[in-house]
């Protein structure tokens, strides 16, 4: 199978690393894409959580917002947005968090929040939502987000949820006992931390994908794991799969009603 | 108990200007016609809380109605930026704009800590983050059994508190159902408040496991505007009107398009206008 | 995934003695047959939390069973003592029982910051009284931004949580209605849980408005006993037996009368005996 | 009418002193019959929560527990109880606190825990429950108890919930901003807080009751207001009323199903 898109080679490797008995706190966009993919195709038992409260969702179409009423009707039930964060995500109640971001470092730092100087900033982004404590209160965070140099950068102006921390050591040194990110699933590789340093280095690289092009699109030295594996290509059920979904939302979203 | 009024005369008796107050719903039951009604009637200097601004934000921040916005995630949800609101922070247009910023948890945390007349919030968060650099009201407390440090944050105790609901019934209770959010703490949690509804009805009749009521005696004021979330939803009602949060975008980027579009639809309209995209009648 | 097994199994599983084990229900939905079940597997040196003991913490401590409680409101309500707790706590009999004493408020806040996550729990309470003289476990903490000072107590994080539920569906999500007291909480804030339901259904069906549901992956074992609350209620399924909890008053007087009473009732019996009590087949 | 008992005079006495717009945090026994009592006679919007959740509960009769079907059944809606205690109570939502005790003083303390020592009891008694957080957290707090001199005393070996203090200054020293106990209601008078001292102070005696009678039934020398009135006899529908719903409970509660 060649006739893919990056974004839905993407999609599809970040869904495959999600399994059955996950619990998962979905992002919008790029993660909520892949979490409802794995759940229709190899893990259709996966709970997936939204940060408005619904539990154990199955949405037919992707929801534009975190807060759909699709999200809604499909959940086994819906909790406070309070309850939300202080039972299920500070409860310990999540095994995966799924997050995306506007720029990431070497250590899986994310930046949503300013370009430029907080107080007279280039760019205003949206700010953090959930990701914050999303990003330590979760066993583990997996990160899928587009590669480019504006986007993998050097250093970050403002970290608005932690990865491995400026050096790779914050979490040991503050007594953090979640993951942090274990996965950082792009457009055109998967990255994984070195065991050592927390470094994210790249452990497989998707069809078609060179070296030379993960370094173009990565703002720093791209380190490699000692082994480095192919991406399988999507197969013609993920490619479907994931395009049935998509030509629904893009219905299900386009009209006013 | 709750008191029935028009829209107008409800925002009238609740909020006046320098005000703090909270319009909440997370994505579900956003209180737009208020929102508008505030707007036309030209209050100042308010100090908004809200999760997620959402374009009622970005319009009443537009229009030049806030000093100062206390929020968690500015974005116009699945689409991108609010323009109004980056206008403001980038270019102080209409005028500068205060802002504090949270995390989603640390802000669910506040107004649970308001609802439950405490003066402060306290959880496991701001971890490794750089907010707190910039935010003087995120400090630490310490548990005074385990010695753990913990974030804590002020309550939000705002002076009103405005949601959209489902319906009340003729006693002025009020029924939430579908995706709550933090509505019901807003209510609590503020000294005045103005529910919007779809409508008013002999009685509720069967609820769905999480709905969410509010007594009468909780509420300050109650107003009838059927349509009233759009261009969010309600659910049973109305779906999210998803095209047009894809369309601000484009209204919203320009000034004048925005000038133009406020003066269209909220200037020269009143909240009946709302009913548009309420129900369709039986 | 919670997996579904015999109560017998389920206790076997759980509950190890030492354990540190909250039984919840508000009136309620008690778990009596789960906690007959550990009498019956002699558990020993219990520390057993719960607001209010009512008689299944007054039959676990006649039998032995427990070293130490964790409670708010000791009494048979609207009836009188139990007579074994006080036998217990004046006499010593079967043996000296530990006890740390709170206030409902601080065990209902201590259960939400347990669910939470959280080391301790604060509250404006316990002022002016005496019971922080005699239990070191509620201090004090200060708001780091108004200086006011708040009760703390620690979080309940129990080995083990006990409720009953009306029904389970097949895949081990669990419901509850009506008075939900403290149960969700018990179940989230415990490293283990076993929920003793009055049936298993397909589907849930219409619900109430302030239902509760715990998905399945936030249990560890459920057991279908029917009549499992009484002498307490599963609303929906049978009602409060009012009068046993005034003949328990003398039955637990004495403690041959108690003794014998449990013998005959609790160590010769099984679980399925609370089926006469269960609603009656249509 | 003068076929009536103290406690009925009592419940009467304590029924009247509730107003149709309060909101009522009703303790069992005594005052649950009061609260109700007042429902069904001049109060018929008042709105009663029991500690159990319930919220504008409506019984057909008196519950025996603070649990009951009937308060759930009969209810506007029910919470959680930790939301009772944090939302409702806490967040200053009730005007009335109603209580009994097994003992009380002169400023209004209340006793439920221990007669003896704490850690080698005489008599072990059940315990606050809601009371202490009740007593500082509601509006104002009225207290519906017997006289005896074993119950009116003029120390308390345990202070479960406190009145105005051991010296009736403790409310203001701790910047507690609630009014306290503002009425007691016995089977032989009412006492209401002096302005100055907050020592409880009778204000009206019930017929047929002499001040001979109050102080052989309290444990300290009794004071009495500048204006002590005579409290008007039950009229015949409070007692009929009050009756038909002990009935109804007795019949209720009666049998086992």
């Amino acid at each position: 199978m060649t006739d893919f898109t990056p974004t839905e080679m993407m999609t599809i490797a970040a869904a495959r690393a999600l399994k059955n008995d996950d619990v998962c706190f979905v992002g919008i966009g790029a993660p909520s894409a892949a979490c409802n993919l794995a759940r229709l195709t190899h893990a259709p038992q996966i709970t997936l959580i939204y940060e408005s409260g619904t539990l154990q969702t199955r949405p037919n179409v992707l929801p534009l917002s975190i807060g759909d009423g699709e999200l809604c009707d499909t959940a086994l039930t819906t909790v406070s947005v309070p309850e939300m964060f202080r039972y299920w995500l500070q409860g310990g109640r999540i095994t995966i968090g799924f997050l995306g971001g506007a720029q990431i470092d070497r250590f899986a730092n994310l930046n949503t929040t300013v370009v430029g100087s907080y107080d007279a900033p280039k760019v205003r982004l949206p700010g953090g939502g959930g990701a914050p404590e999303i990003a330590t209160n979760c066993g583990e965070i997996f990160i899928t987000m587009a590669q480019s140099p504006r986007s993998f950068v050097a250093g970050l102006p403002f970290v608005t949820s932690m990865g491995h921390g400026r050096t790779g050591r914050e979490r040991r040194d503050m007594g953090i006992k979640t993951k942090g990110p274990t996965r950082l699933i792009t457009d055109l590789c998967v990255f994984e931390p070195d065991p050592e340093t927390k470094e994210m280095s790249v452990v497989s690289i998707h069809p078609g994908v060179t070296r030379e092009k993960i370094q173009e699109n990565t703002g720093w030295p791209v380190r490699y794991a000692a082994e480095v594996v192919a991406t399988p290509a999507p197969t013609a059920q993920e490619l479907e799969v994931l395009r049935d979904i998509q030509a629904r939302t893009k219905k299900a979203h386009g009209g006013s009603q | 108990m709750a008191r029935f009024m028009t829209l107008h005369d409800a925002v009238a008796a609740c909020i006046r200007d320098g005000d703090t107050v909270a319009m909440e719903g997370f994505t579900h039951l956003i209180p737009y016609a208020a929102g508008h009604e505030v707007i036309r009637q030209g209050r100042k200097g308010l100090t908004l809380y809200r999760m997620t601004p959402d374009l009622i934000y970005d319009q009443l921040i537009g229009m030049g109605c806030a000093d100062k916005l206390v929020f968690s995630w500015g974005g116009n949800p699945g689409v991108g930026s609010l323009h109004r609101l980056r206008d403001a922070v980038e270019n102080g247009w209409p005028h500068r704009l205060q802002i504090e910023e949270h995390s989603h948890a640390a802000m669910a945390n506040a107004y649970e800590a308001g609802a439950a007349n405490l003066p402060f919030a306290m959880f496991r968060g701001y971890l490794g983050v750089d907010l707190p650099k910039v935010n003087p009201n995120i400090k630490r407390v310490t548990c005074p059994f385990t010695g753990e440090e913990l974030a804590a944050v002020p309550a939000i105790r705002p002076d009103v508190g405005v949601i959209h609901a489902l319906r009340a019934d003729r006693d002025g209770n009020v029924l939430l159902e579908g995706i709550t959010g933090v509505q019901k703490e807003t209510v609590l949690a503020s000294k005045r408040s103005i529910v919007t509804v779809e409508e008013v009805v002999d009685d509720f009749g069967p609820l769905n496991r999480n709905a969410v009521v509010l007594p009468s005696w909780t509420v300050t004021a109650i107003a009838v505007v059927p349509g009233g979330a759009h261009p969010s939803y309600a659910q049973g009602y109305y779906k999210r009107d998803n095209a047009f949060y894809i369309a601000w975008d484009e209204i919203a980027r320009d000034r004048g398009s925005f000038l133009a579009w406020m003066k269209e639809n909220v200037l020269e309209k009143g909240p009946e206008a709302f009913a548009a995209h309420g129900r369709p009648s039986a």
